[in-house]
Formats: C-alpha cells, sequence, structure tokens
C-alpha cells in the first residue's frame, strides 16, 4: 500500500470494532488507536508536503461512481489538529474515566468519533460528506451523554434534534447539486458550478444547516448547554474539534466550490453574524459564573472570529494576499482546537478536584493546581490572541486584510472582542489566581495534567513560533476552483 | 605639582566629607582649606589642571581673582571652623554640621577655581544647597530660615542652569575664556541677573538673607556672608560680558537694583534690634553697593579694565571683614570681661564703612580713583548707609547683654586674623587719606544727631518696634504640608508705613543718645589729624 | 410538468413542513416525527432525480444515496428515542 | 563569527528565559538552587550583553530571523539603541534579583514570582532587541503577561485591585499598537527598525501616517504612563518591592517610553516625524505629563504612591527628549533613559528596605529614619538629589542634555519653563522627605520594628543593591563623559541616528 490514506480513517475504525469486542481492554485499544492514527495522519501530511495533494479511490471505482478520499494542505491541517488533540484527550481520557464503568462505551463513541472526523477532512465527495458528518454528530451526542446527568441528556437531545435538521438540510443541498450537475464528486464539481439558482439555492442551504453545526450565532444556543454538561474530555473535543468540521464543511464549499456563486453581500451577512457572534460570546462568556459555561460561550465567540475572514476573503483577488488571509483562518481555529480543548481539560480537572466549576469559588487554584492554573494561563492567552499564540498571529493577518481590503467595520469587532476575552480571561485567573481553599489541599502534579499544559503549549508556542507550515500547506489544494 | 594641588584643594574636603562620620576632631576640617591656602599664598598664577572624563570635562585654573579669593576665602573657612560648637562634632549630633560644613567648603572653593561654566555651576550648587546644613537649626524659626534659603538657592540654580544652558549654545563652549559674549542672548542675560542675584541679595530677592543670617550658628554665618555671598559676585565676574558692547537696560537695571539695595539695607537695617540682623541688612545694602558697580562696569567697557580689579578688591575685604564682625559680635556676646573687644569691633566696623587709614579706606580710595569722577553719589550713599548701619551695630553692641562664656581659641584665632581683615587692602593701595571720604561719615553723624533732637523732642516710644525674622517669613506653597504663615517684607512695609501715618514723632531713632556725642568727638579728633 | 417534478416539490414542501414543525414543537415525539417526514422529503426529492425519461433507465446513485440516508435516519432516531426514554426514567425517579 | 552573529541574541533572551521556566518547575523549599539558578542567569546575561557592546560598538551586526508567518518575521537585532537598553536591563535585573531574595525570603509563592520574574526581564531584552515592529509587538505584549501575576504576587484585594487596573490600561495600549502595527505593516509590507526610519522616502498618504502615529503613541504611551493613560502606575504600586523597582526602572515604563523612542527614530525618522507635525504634539503631552505627574507626587503622603507619580513625571523627560528635533536633546531624552532607571531604582528599593526593616509606608512615618537606617536613607538622598537634577548625579546630565538640545532647537521657550518647573517641583516633593529623615527625630515609634535590636540596620542583600545603584547613579553622572558611560553610548546613537 503504498498510498496512506486510507489509514487515518481505517486506523480508528478498527480499533473501535476491537474496543467493542474486547471491552475490558478498551482504555489501552483506545490510547493505540489513537497513537497509531496520529501516526497515519502523518504520514498523510508528510506525503502531501512532500508531492502535493493526493487522491484515493476506494476500491478502485473511479470518482464519481466509488467513494474517493482526498488530501490536501486544508484537510492535512485539519487531520494534523484533530489527530493531536484527540490524542492528548485520550490520555487524558484514560485518566478521567478509569473508574468509570461506561470506560468501554467511551472509547467505542471516542475512537468512531475520530473515525468520522477524519473521514469527513478526508472526503472528496458530497455524500461522504453528509454521512460522515451524521456519523460525527451521532457519536458526539453520545459521548455528551455520557455524563449521565439529565442536564446533559436534555442538551444532548437538543443538539441530536439540530444535528438532524441540520443534516436534512445538507442532504438537500446535496441532492439540488446532483440535479444540477450530476455529480457529487468535489474535484468535478469545483470546476462545474456556475452561479445559477440551483447553485445558490442548494450552496445557501447547505450553509444554512452548517451554521447550526458551526453554532454561528444566532444559531449557537444549543452549543452551550451541550458542551458545558458533557464530561471533560468529550467537551473539549466538541468545541475543539466538532465544531471546526462544520467550519472546514463551510470552508470547502465557499471557497472551493461555490466560488463562482459566493457573492460579496452574502459573505457580508456571514461576517456580520460573526461580528455579532464575537461580541455576544465574549459579552456572555464576562457574565459566566460556570468554567465550562464560560468556555462554551467563548466557543461561540471564536467560531464569530471565523466567519469574519469570509468578506474579507470575498473581497480579496485571488493570490498571495488571500492565501495569506485564508491561512490565518486556519491558524486560528487551529490554535483555538488546542487551546480550547486544554481549556476544557483544565477545567475537568479543577471539576474532579473541587467538585463544583464555579468561578468564584476557585480561590487557591493556583496554589493547589499550579499545573492547572498555568495551562488555564495559556489557554487564556491564545484566546485573547496574544503572542506568542498562533491566534496573535491570525489575528495581525486578520487585521492586515482589514486594512487592505478596507472594510473598518471589523475593526471595532476585533478590538473590542479582543478586550472582551481579555476581561473574561483575567477574571477567571484572577480569581485562580487569588488565596482561598475553594480546590482542596495542595497536590503533586498528577497525569491528567499533562495532556492539558502540552496542548495549551501547542497553541501558543508551537503554533506561534512555527505556523509558518500552516502558510505552506494551505495553498496546497486539490481543488481546482480556489485557493482552499 | 601645583595642577595637582588645584585638584585636591576641592578634593580633600570632598572626600572628608564622606568619612565625616569619623573625624572628630575639628582640625580636620580646619585643615581641609589648607591646599586652598596654600594655593592662594604661593599658588602658580596661570596653573591649570583638564578632567576631560570627569562628567562633561572639568577645567580648573588659577587666575590671580581666583588666587585672591582663594586666600581670603581659605582664612574665613580655616577661621569658621574653629567656631563650630563642640557638640556638632560629636558622632550622632544633629544638623549634618561637619558634613554641610565640607561640602559647603568643596563647592566654594571648586567655584572658585572653575575655568569652565559647568565646574562653576557644579561647585555653586554644591555650596548653595550644602549650606542649608549651616543654617538648619533646631529651633522653628531657623528651619524655616533654612527652608526659605533653600527654596531661593534651588530657584536660583535653575535660574543659572537655564542661563548655563543658553550661554553654552551660543558659544559652543563650555569654557569662560572662549565665552563669546558678544552676542549673549538677553534671556540668559536676564537668568543670570537672577541666579547671582539672589547669593548676592539683590532688592526683591533678599528675603532668604535676613532670617539665615540672624538664625544660624555663627560659623554658618560668617560663612554665608563672606565666601558664599561673594561667590555670587564672582559668578558675575565670571559670566557677564564685560568690556562688550551690550544693550545698556542690563547695566542699568543692575545698578537701579543695587541703588535700591543700599536704600533697602540702610531704612530696614536702622530699625533692628538685634545687632546680627542689622550686619545682615548691612551685608544687603553692602551687596547693593557692589551690585551698582558691576551694573556701572557693565555700561562702561572702556572703564573695565579699572574697575573689575577694585571691585575685586571691595569684595575681598568684605569678605572678610563682614565674618569677622559676626564672629566678634559672638565672641563679645559669649565674653565677659572682653570689653576691650569693643575697640576691636569698632575698628572692624570703621573699616567696612571705609574710614580711612583702615583698610575699607583704602578701598573706597581706589574705587573713587577707579571711577573717575562718576558716581560719587552712589559712594556718597554707601558711606553714609555703611556708617549708619555700622553705627547702629556698635550702638546695639554696647547696650546688650553678655553671658558668661569664653573660649580662648576663637578669640586668639579671631584676633590674629583681625589686623589682617581690617588693613590687607593697603597691600594694594598706599596710606592715602582722602578727606572727602569723612563726607559721608560725617554726614551720617548729622543724621543720627538730628534723628536724636526729633526723639528728644517728640518724646518717642521707647520700645523698638521690628524684630528680626519679620522680614524673612514666606509662604511656602512648595513645601507642602510645612505651611508657615508669617509677616513678609511687604507686610512690615505696610506695617511701617502706618507708624509713619501716625506721625514721623513716633519714629523711634536708633538710640544713639550717648554715641552721637562719641561720634563727633571722633569725628573732629580726626579732622584735626587730617589738618596737617 | 412532469411527473420527477411533481415528485420533487411535493418532497420540497414535505421538507419545509418538517423543518417548520421541527423548529416550532415543543415537545420531543413530535419533533422527531416532523424530522422524520423532513427526512422523507428529501428523499422524495433524491427518488425523483433518479428519473432519466423514460427512454434511459433511472440513475442508480440517487438510490444508493436514499438508501444510506434512511439508515442513517433510522439510527438517529432509534438514538433519539432511547434518549427520551432515558430521560423519562430520570424524571421518573 | 558567523554563528556567533546570530545566536548571542538569541543566547541573551534564553539566559534569562531558561532559569526562568527551571525554577517555575522548583518546589517552594529549594532556594539555594532557586537562587543559583537566578544568579547564575544574570551573570551569563552579563557577560553576554558585555560581548554585544563590544560587537556593536565596532559595528558588528547581530541579527536573528525566524519567519513566522509571510511578511511576518520574528527579528532580533542588536543596534546601539538595543545595546542602551539591554545593558540597563541586565544590570538592574542582577540587582534587583539578589534585592528580591532577601526582600522575599520567608514568603510564599517564591518560585512563581522569580518565574515570572526571569520572564519579564526576557521579555523586557526582548522588547530591546526587537528589530522590527512585528517582534517588538510581540513582545510588549509578553511585558504584559509576565508583569501582572508579579502586581497580583500578594494576593491581597488590593494587589488583584491593582492588577486588574494594570490589565485593563496595559491590554487597551497593547491592542492599539497592534492596530497601528498592522496598519503600517500593511502599508508598507513590513517595518524594519532601520536607523534614521523608514517612512519618508515611503510616500504614504500623510494624514494617514499620522492616524497611525497616534495610534501606536497611544498605545506605547500606556506603558510609559502618559497623561491621560497613566492611571495604572499609582495603583501597581501594591506589587512587592523588587517588582516596583523593576517596573519603573526598567521593565514596563521603559518599554513604552523605548518604543516610542523606537517608533520616532527608527520607523519614521525624527524629521519626517517633525515634518508631519506629530512631535509638537508629543511634546506638549510629556510637558503636561511632566508637569501633572510632580504636582500628583506632590500631595501623596504614601511614600510608593509619590514614587511612582514621580516616574510618571520623570518617564516622560525622554519622550519630551524625543519630541525635540536635534541630537542633542535626543542625547538627552536616550541618556535619561539610563539615569532615571538607576535611580528610581534606588529609591524603590529604599522604599522596600523602610517598609522591611521598620513598616514604614509613609512619608509622614519617616522622621528620623536617616539615623536608624543611614545606609538606606543615604542611597535614597543619592537618589532623590539626581531626580531633582542636582550635580553631579545622573539626573542632572540628563536635564543638561535636554535643555541644550530645547536650546539648540530653538524651543527653549517652552520647555525650560517646563524643565524648571519640574525641578522646583521635583524638589518640592523630595526634598521634604530627606528633611524629615536626616534632620527631624524620630517623632512616633515605628510602625512595624522588625529589626530592632539588631546591630546591621539590614541583611546585606537588601542593604548592598540601593548603595550599588546609588553609587552607580553617581558614578555615571560623574564619569559621564568617558568611554562606555551611558552618555558616550547615547552620543554614539544619536551619532548613528542623525547620520544622514
Amino acid at each position: 500500500m503504498n498510498n496512506p490514506l486510507i489509514w487515518p480513517v481505517a486506523v480508528p475504525l478498527l480499533s473501535a470494532l476491537l474496543a467493542l469486542l474486547w471491552p475490558r481492554r478498551s482504555t489501552w485499544i483506545g490510547l493505540l488507536g489513537s497513537a497509531l492514527s496520529l501516526a497515519a495522519v502523518v504520514l498523510v501530511s508528510r506525503q502531501v508536503i512532500e508531492s502535493g495533494a493526493i487522491e484515493l479511490a476506494l476500491g478502485g471505482w473511479s470518482p464519481g461512481l466509488g467513494i474517493a478520499l482526498r488530501a490536501d494542505g486544508l484537510s492535512v491541517l485539519m487531520l494534523l489538529m484533530s489527530t493531536l488533540v484527540s490524542m492528548a484527550v485520550a490520555v487524558y481520557a484514560s485518566v478521567y474515566f478509569s473508574r468509570s464503568e461506561r470506560r468501554s462505551e467511551f472509547w467505542v463513541l471516542w475512537l468512531l468519533l475520530i473515525t468520522a472526523l477524519h473521514a469527513l477532512f478526508l472526503s472528496g465527495d458530497l455524500f461522504n460528506l453528509y454521512v460522515t458528518l451524521e456519523l460525527l454528530g451521532l457519536s458526539a451526542v453520545v459521548l455528551a451523554c455520557l455524563g449521565g446527568s439529565r442536564e446533559s441528556l436534555q442538551a444532548a437531545l437538543n443538539y441530536l434534534v439540530l444535528g438532524l435538521l441540520a443534516s436534512m438540510a445538507f442532504l438537500i443541498g446535496v441532492a439540488l447539486i446532483y440535479a444540477g450537475y450530476g455529480t457529487l464528486d468535489m474535484a468535478a464539481l469545483a470546476a462545474a458550478i456556475e452561479s445559477g439558482p440551483t447553485a445558490w439555492v442548494a450552496l445557501s442551504l447547505m450553509t444554512g444547516g452548517l451554521l447550526i453545526k458551526s453554532a454561528l450565532f444566532p444559531l449557537h444556543f444549543w452549543l452551550p448547554p451541550a458542551h458545558s454538561n458533557a464530561p471533560a474530555p468529550v467537551s473539549a473535543v466538541l468545541s475543539a474539534l466538532v465544531v471546526k468540521a462544520a467550519v472546514y464543511l463551510i470552508l470547502r464549499l465557499w471557497l472551493a466550490l461555490f466560488d463562482e456563486v459566493v457573492t460579496q453581500t452574502a459573505a457580508l451577512v456571514l461576517g456580520l453574524l460573526g461580528g455579532v457572534a464575537v461580541l455576544w460570546g465574549s459579552w456572555v462568556a464576562l457574565q459566566a459564573e460556570r468554567l465550562k459555561l464560560m468556555a462554551a460561550y467563548s466557543t461561540v465567540a471564536q467560531v464569530g472570529y471565523l466567519f469574519l475572514f469570509l468578506p474579507l476573503l470575498a473581497a480579496l483577488p485571488e493570490g498571495t494576499t488571500r492565501d495569506v488571509a485564508l491561512g490565518a483562518l486556519v491558524l486560528l481555529a487551529l490554535t483555538h482546537g488546542f487551546a480550547k480543548s486544554a481549556f476544557f481539560l483544565a477545567a475537568g480537572v479543577i471539576m474532579q478536584r473541587a467538585g463544583h466549576d464555579r468561578i468564584a469559588e476557585l480561590g487557591g487554584t493556583a496554589r493547589a493546581l499550579p499545573v492547572t492554573a498555568f495551562t488555564l494561563a495559556l489557554a487564556g492567552v491564545a484566546l485573547i490572541g496574544l503572542p506568542p499564540s498562533g491566534s496573535f498571529l491570525a489575528k495581525w493577518q486578520l487585521l492586515s486584510s482589514v486594512f487592505i481590503t478596507g472594510q473598518w467595520i471589523w475593526l471595532p469587532v476585533i478590538a473590542v472582542g479582543t478586550l472582551l476575552a481579555g476581561a473574561y480571561t483575567f477574571r477567571l485567573l484572577g480569581y485562580a489566581f487569588a488565596p482561598g481553599e475553594g480546590v482542596g489541599p495542595s497536590l503533586s502534579v498528577g497525569r491528567e495534567e499533562i495532556p492539558a499544559v502540552l496542548l495549551a503549549l501547542a497553541a501558543t508556542l508551537l503554533l506561534g513560533f512555527w505556523a509558518s507550515v500552516v502558510w505552506e500547506l494551505v495553498p496546497i489544494s486539490a481543488y481546482a476552483g480556489g485557493g482552499g | 605639582m601645583n595642577a595637582l594641588i588645584l585638584m585636591l584643594s576641592p578634593l580633600i574636603p570632598l572626600l572628608m566629607a564622606c568619612f565625616a562620620y569619623r573625624l572628630q576632631s575639628r582640625w580636620w576640617l580646619f585643615a581641609a582649606a589648607l591646599p586652598a591656602l596654600y594655593l592662594g599664598l604661593m599658588g602658580e598664577q596661570g596653573s591649570t589642571i583638564t578632567l576631560p572624563w570627569l562628567m562633561l570635562g572639568m577645567h580648573l585654573s588659577l587666575d590671580a581673582t581666583a588666587q585672591q579669593f582663594l586666600l581670603f576665602g581659605a582664612m574665613i573657612w580655616m577661621l569658621a571652623s574653629l567656631y563650630i560648637p563642640g557638640r556638632d562634632l560629636l558622632p550622632g549630633a544633629m544638623g549634618y554640621r561637619k558634613q554641610s560644613f565640607l561640602l559647603a567648603m568643596a563647592g566654594n572653593l571648586m567655584l572658585i577655581i572653575a575655568a569652565d561654566m559647568l565646574t562653576f555651576y557644579v561647585g555653586f550648587a554644591l555650596m548653595g544647597l550644602s549650606a542649608y546644613g549651616l543654617i538648619w537649626g533646631p529651633s522653628q524659626r531657623a528651619r524655616k530660615a533654612a527652608r526659605v534659603y533653600l527654596v531661593f538657592t534651588l530657584i536660583g540654580e535653575l535660574a543659572l542652569f537655564s542661563a548655563l544652558l543658553l550661554l553654552l549654545v551660543n558659544s559652543q563652549s563650555l569654557l569662560f575664556a572662549e565665552l563669546h559674549s558678544e552676542s549673549i542672548p538677553q534671556s540668559a542675560m536676564a537668568l543670570l541677573l537672577l541666579g547671582f542675584g539672589i547669593k548676592v541679595a539683590l532688592p526683591g530677592l533678599h528675603l532668604w538673607l535676613p532670617g539665615a543670617y540672624t538664625l544660624a550658628p555663627i560659623f554658618g554665618v560668617a560663612l554665608l556672608s563672606g565666601p558664599m555671598m561673594k561667590a555670587g559676585l564672582l559668578g558675575w565676574l565670571r559670566f557677564l560680558p564685560f568690556g562688550e558692547p551690550l544693550d545698556p537696560l542690563w547695566g542699568n537695571l543692575l545698578l537701579l537694583l543695587g541703588v535700591a539695595g543700599v536704600v533697602l539695607g540702610m531704612l530696614v537695617g536702622m530699625f533692628q534690634r538685634d545687632p546680627r540682623s542689622v550686619l545682615a541688612y548691612s551685608s544687603i545694602s553692602k551687596m547693593g553697593l557692589f551690585s551698582a558697580l558691576i551694573g556701572f562696569a557693565l555700561n562702561h567697557p572702556g572703564m573695565v579694565a579699572g574697575l573689575l580689579p577694585v571691585i575685586v578688591l571691595l569684595a575681598l575685604h568684605h569678605l572678610m571683614v563682614k565674618p569677622m564682625l559676626f564672629m566678634g559680635l559672638d565672641l563679645w556676646q559669649k565674653g565677659t570681661a572682653a570689653y576691650w573687644l569693643l575697640p576691636a569691633l569698632t575698628l572692624l566696623s570703621l573699616s567696612l564703612m571705609g574710614f580711612p587709614l583702615t583698610g575699607g579706606g583704602a578701598v573706597k580710595n581706589l574705587i573713587s580713583d577707579a571711577l573717575n569722577e562718576n558716581l560719587a553719589w552712589l559712594l556718597f550713599l554707601g558711606g553714609i548707609a555703611g556708617a549708619l548701619l555700622m553705627s547702629r551695630f556698635l550702638w546695639l553692641l554696647w547696650t546688650s547683654k553678655q553671658s558668661a562664656e569664653y573660649h580662648r581659641l576663637t578669640l586668639s584665632a579671631w584676633l590674629m586674623v583681625l589686623p589682617l581683615a581690617v588693613w590687607a587692602p593697603f597691600a594694594w593701595d598706599g596710606m592715602s587719606v582722602k578727606a572727602s571720604a569723612l563726607l559721608p561719615l560725617l554726614s551720617a553723624a548729622v543724621l543720627l544727631l538730628v534723628g536724636q533732637f526729633l526723639r528728644r523732642r517728640f518724646d518717642l516710644l521707647q520700645q523698638p518696634m521690628l524684630s528680626v525674622g519679620n522680614s524673612m517669613s514666606w509662604r511656602m506653597p512648595l513645601l507642602a504640608g510645612e505651611r508657615v504663615k508669617a509677616e513678609s517684607d511687604w507686610q512690615l512695609v505696610k506695617r511701617l508705613r502706618q507708624r509713619y501715618c501716625q506721625g514721623f514723632a513716633r519714629w523711634q531713632v536708633m538710640g544713639l543718645r550717648d554715641s552721637a556725642v562719641w561720634w563727633l568727638m571722633l569725628m573732629l579728633l580726626l579732622a584735626l589729624a587730617l589738618r596737617n | 410538468m412532469t411527473q420527477a417534478l411533481i415528485y420533487a416539490l411535493t418532497g420540497a414542501v414535505l421538507f419545509m413542513l418538517g423543518v417548520r414543525a421541527t423548529l416550532l414543537r415543543e415537545t420531543l415525539l413530535p419533533r422527531l416525527l416532523a424530522l422524520n417526514v423532513c427526512g422523507a422529503g428529501v428523499f422524495l426529492i433524491f427518488v425523483s432525480l433518479a428519473y432519466r425519461g423514460d427512454s434511459l433507465p433511472v440513475d442508480p446513485v440517487p438510490h444508493a444515496l436514499v438508501l444510506t440516508g434512511l439508515v442513517v435516519a433510522i439510527s438517529a432516531t432509534a438514538l433519539a428515542l432511547a434518549l427520551n426514554r432515558r430521560l423519562r426514567e430520570m424524571a421518573d425517579e | 563569527m558567523m554563528a556567533m552573529s546570530v545566536w548571542l541574541p538569541v543566547g541573551i533572551l534564553l539566559s534569562s528565559l531558561i532559569p526562568g521556566v527551571l525554577i517555575f518547575f522548583q518546589p517552594e523549599e529549594r532556594h539555594r538552587l532557586r537562587t543559583w539558578l537566578n544568579l547564575l542567569g544574570a551573570l551569563i546575561k552579563l557577560l553576554l550583553v558585555g560581548m554585544l557592546i563590544w560587537g556593536v560598538f565596532h559595528e558588528q551586526v547581530f541579527e536573528t530571523r525566524w519567519t513566522m508567518a509571510p511578511g511576518l518575521e520574528f527579528v532580533l537585532h542588536a543596534d546601539a539603541l538595543s545595546v542602551l537598553f539591554v545593558s540597563l536591563s541586565t544590570l538592574l535585573w542582577l540587582v534587583t534579583t539578589i534585592y528580591a531574595i532577601g526582600y522575599l525570603e520567608q514568603t510564599p509563592h517564591r518560585s512563581r514570582f522569580f518565574g515570572f520574574f526571569s520572564l519579564c526581564v526576557t521579555a523586557t531584552v526582548g522588547l530591546a532587541l526587537a528589530g522590527n515592529l512585528f517582534t517588538f509587538v510581540v513582545f510588549y505584549e509578553l511585558l504584559t503577561l509576565a508583569t501582572y501575576p508579579l502586581i497580583a504576587h500578594k494576593g491581597s484585594p488590593e494587589a488583584l485591585r491593582g492588577a486588574r487596573i494594570y490589565l485593563r490600561y496595559t491590554l487597551f495600549g497593547g491592542l492599539l499598537l497592534m492596530i497601528g502595527a498592522v496598519w503600517l505593516h500593511t502599508l508598507t509590507g513590513g517595518v524594519e527598525f532601520v536607523e534614521g526610519g523608514i517612512l519618508q522616502t515611503a510616500n504614504l498618504d500623510q494624514s494617514t501616517l499620522r492616524w497611525i502615529f497616534l495610534l501606536l503613541i497611544v498605545g506605547l504611551g500606556v506603558k510609559a504612563a502618559l497623561v491621560p493613560l497613566h492611571g495604572w502606575l499609582p495603583q501597581a504600586m501594591v506589587a512587592p518591592a523588587p517588582v516596583s523597582a523593576l517596573l519603573h526602572a526598567v521593565a514596563v515604563v521603559k518599554a513604552g517610553a523605548f518604543g516610542i523612542v523606537r517608533v520616532i527614530y527608527d520607523v519614521y525618522g525624527v524629521e519626517f516625524a517633525a515634518e508631519l507635525g506629530v512631535l509638537t504634539l508629543l511634546g506638549a503631552v510629556a510637558a503636561i505629563t511632566i508637569i501633572y505627574g510632580s504636582l500628583k507626587a506632590l500631595s501623596q503622603d504614601h511614600l510608593k504612591k509619590r514614587l511612582a507619580y514621580s516616574t510618571v513625571s520623570q518617564v516622560s523627560y525622554i519622550v519630551l527628549g524625543t519630541a525635540i528635533v536635534g541630537p542633542l536633546a535626543t542625547i538627552g531624552g536616550l541618556v535619561h533613559l539610563v539615569h532615571q532607571g538607576v535611580m528610581k531604582i534606588t529609591l524603590f528599593f529604599a522604599a522596600g528596605n523602610y517598609a522591611e526593616a521598620l513598616g514604614i509606608h509613609r512619608v509622614s512615618e519617616m522622621d528620623g529614619v536617616g539615623r536608624r537606617m543611614p545606609g538606606t536613607t543615604l542611597a535614597f538622598t543619592i537618589g532623590a538629589l539626581g531626580m531633582i537634577g542636582i550635580p553631579p548625579v545622573a539626573g542632572f546630565i540628563s536635564k543638561w542634555y535636554l535643555g541644550l538640545g530645547a536650546v539648540e532647537a530653538g524651543a527653549a521657550a517652552w520647555v525650560l519653563p517646563v524643565l524648571i518647573a519640574s525641578s522646583l517641583l521635583n524638589a518640592a516633593y523630595f526634598l521634604p522627605i530627606l528633611y524629615r529623615a536626616w534632620f527631624k527625630s524620630q517623632s512616633a515609634p515605628w510602625p512595624a520594628d522588625k529589626t530592632a535590636g539588631c546591630v546591621r540596620e539590614l541583611p546585606d542583600a537588601l542593604l548592598w543593591p540601593p548603595l550599588t545603584t546609588a553609587a552607580m547613579a553617581l558614578l555615571i553622572g560623574l564619569l559621564a563623559a568617558a568611554p562606555y558611560s551611558p552618555l558616550e553610548w547615547a552620543e554614539l546613537i544619536a551619532g548613528r541616528e542623525y547620520r544622514q
């Protein structure tokens, strides 16, 4: 097998089956599966970096009939993020669920989720996207109810229903595309789609569905309860990866497939929604009384930032400046992925130690759990967009695009959003570093604290200093239509 | 060798100041001025030393003026060191007298031998600020006096600082020798007058002086009235563009202020009860005379060559005599049986007022020669002022109480310097005596008689009405938190006018009931002696 | 107006009705039903797309897609019902 | 040699970063190891900076480049101006570390403290070595982050409040700076710091450049505590004394001032900035700040607050120096960067000592303290006299060159009065302290006498740092014209800035 493209999907899927068959060893299978899929992703990445976008037609059927897997720069970046984050979260989860009776269920679903994510990022076919989207949604819902509390079940149910609705919308868009162009292969579609009623109805339906999944304001309402009530490792993956999958799809659709269809006004509408999301999400996060709720609203805000890029990308001429902006978008998404998962894991550590996550009662955290407090601080730095995190670079480029395109309205949004992010982060840190007994006695560094701090370091240092990889990878595109 | 000593003369007191907390003998302080004395006596004129690495580059040199200032200055510094009370030399004494003394000395000596503006300024600042410790005393009033002094000194320093900057940019060199003065900026002139005017107590800028002179310990007053005050004068001599054409405004202004100073010193001084404050106002009056002369010299470039050396001489004379008077007064006030001090003090007073056969008289002759019949009225006025003030001083001395202390060392040292103080100027001028020199003295005597007459006639109030300290009070918003409210000069003038309006009759003139006769006799005697 | 178009339009109408009910209904069961109506609409559209004229055989691809979609819809519904049951159990306890 | 020129700037950063990171993970009780790590780092840094000074003096190029994003390079570049700031930071870091070791003995969270302390210095040195505006912004924000925990260190409500206010101001400032920097970056495609500036030849819209200047200066002015952006500084004095010392002397406040210098000289170019007319405004703000800070200081009874307002006033001398066009004023401003640091750190050390030994926090409690603590008070006196500008302490040299520069540039009419008024005000708020300390006798029992019965006034680690910095303040004034003095170095910089 000289084409490694199948492995990132196959490895977690096989591990999931294995974990199902052999529940007593599920933890080890889960960890091993995560590690192996990391290896597979690294393999794919190396090949993409060396020889450009690669493609695999499953079962030997040519694209259009069979299922095509494609990897280009964007997918590789997303894969890398998802596999690194899931690896770290898996290590954390192995401690978190070590004494839980739901351990084996968790690992099976977890590996399924990874499978779905990887398949989604690699899929080169619209219908497959739908399937992976559903798979992702379903496994995420089940994971989200693992906490077992009433609130988490209720939230998961809401999440499920809305997710189904979103998938339906997506699917009907797929149907329209097939009606219009007779193919679902994305590479073929990228070349074929032209502006017209079919295209724009299809695009708006698919986007509408994906907007729900990516929780863009005002469709974000399902996210905070779902994310904040799930078990910590699940929240981490939900916020960091699952939401990103929807954003990834929107990017693919808007930039590669429907680039002819997209209008400046449409992009502006999404941008405006993103702007409101930034402000609203940050504002509510500032008011939040619970740590995980704050993190969830912060996700709403961060997703808003990603959408701010759309009108800018639409206005920028194709070429280097646009690729730079696109890279910044991806970098922001990646940084957020790492930082938010670190944040949720740290919140989980605190919750397990203190039995609650009420922000006002977190005094003494810094003394009892210095590493976790440090993680929160680092993740906070990345959320605000301070150097040396990747989001700082991304914000720099975002502002730069604002100046280049002259779309000044985003300037106050970014400014206020940043200040609000600073406010909620440092509000939290202020409580965490204050003296108090909220968290219990001081203990040595636990195994569960390590993954979080590594994730946070990745968000701040790795993505800060080695971010140029992102810009190298982003222009490698499998689709002729655009820069994505 | 000379260059080395040049450097050492400020350096030694400076270093001593650093270790002053260990020096318990006054002889250390005494010895600190020895290099300066050596330079004054045997220093080689024209020796220079340049220290380019020190601050912005420092230049020291010894010219004729510097040498004279060093000689007389060093003597006063040494003499004053003996007057420091023993308790101030003990470790842990309040007020840091030793340190202040040594630092002020270092500054004073440094500015004398400075060859560039910056060195002069550094010395001037060092001296001016350290003198705070020479004035300060534990009493409320002394602390206030010291504070007032400090505020004025700071203002003076800053004015001088600005003037220096303007001059430096104007001439592109720090050296006095290269100070191109023909285009000196007007603002620099104004700042120079202000900066040094505070030190020489021009009227309006003198408010710090009476308090400091009356409340500081005696050695401090001696130093303030002698070497330090003359430093301001030296500053003018060094900085002002003599012999260059200049806007006559500045010369006239100085002349005017000087005359005002003479008159102010005389008028206010005559109403003081404390001999020390009489001496203080006499200083104001005398410095007024200097200022007027300098103003005159500024406006007459042709006469500078003759006039300046004589002004220096006059300054040196005053530099010696005034501290001697202060110290003598102290001796007098402390000595039991030292009635014979009175003649000695009288002699000093006479010298100060320019009596023939004294050094003062000699300098006066030189000055009127150098002035070449100009400004005779000023000399006359100055003479009257001096005579009146000195007679007031002597009178107060005569009537004042004495305590029982007695200190042999200070007395003998004082006596040793006495002849020098009185007659030193004869080194420059022979024993010529001019009858005209007596004119102001006679006038003063007449004035005194008239005053006496009026007093008898109108049966004045007996008690004196002014006490010292009135004139020095000053509200200082700057030193927040420790505000003092007291009478200012202006209030004093108001009160005087009030009294005046109540009738001239109420003036209580100096109370020289007996000494007026005494004076007249002396005058006659001299007139007879001079007839030959 | 061809038959296929009628089917497709019917599908679209079903879809919209489903969406409306999903969003507006309060309780879970009607919402789930609405979602299934929604799905039925979508599948109807797909099936109508398979029609390529009387002379040609039908396009097999949409059928395959519909089959997959049905599987997904059934499992999702099952999951939702299971969740709902669990919630009720918790309410009873 | 090639490798050397690349690695030296990085080495200088790492020499405090690595000890800082290591210290974070040391348990509290490993006091000795922590001390050694700190001192080792400081000494290595000193050594490296020595090499840097020598190299830059001989016009060697030290540069490290690392591409972080397209068009965004992380550049460490040592020019004369960097060296000035780097050596100041390094030297004072060493002294402050020693002081902090003494000061924080037996207090909790020392590992955290020293960790952030080292990070703070790393950020400061990074600011100094930043070779372009982007790198500068990076370190500017890092500095904010590293300082926040230091201000909040005590954990008391006041400390947290002070830190919060600090953060509010600095995040706002950092944001504006970033916006300005991005804007400028977008217009020029890269903002390297080049002696003499890069914009005069760029042919850009002047009013845009003015707006950008405003953004940058407001952003930097927050840290430089320009009025009305100074509000955080007096609140931040709740920090422990070594932090205040470093904050006021080297790290935060100076970072702002240094940034203003960089922007004016190496981005806009001072002549071009003057041409834009923005310097007049800046000069006016600096003048207002100088006077306002002094006036506020006058009415503070709390010693550290008084010192804080004094910093507000003094740092604007640097800004004033840059706002006046001409080499002499430049020298004055630059040299004050160093001089103010050395003098102010002395004052804060002394204030810390008073609090530590006798519990004195207020000026009104200082009566007679000079007799009880002569060494500390001597250091304080030298620092205070220097602040007033009394020769031969360093502050005099700064004022001298500022004044000269103003006269040379024809700005004497407004600068000299400002300088004089400020000197008088400085005297008015410093001299009463000296008076109380030296000339008054103790009027009330000390608030908390912790050294009663001790032979020496304080342990060596607390007494010697202020004495050392006081001696430095005296020596750099006395030997201002000697080679390698700050003044000589400032002249070197001014020479290179005005070479065109």
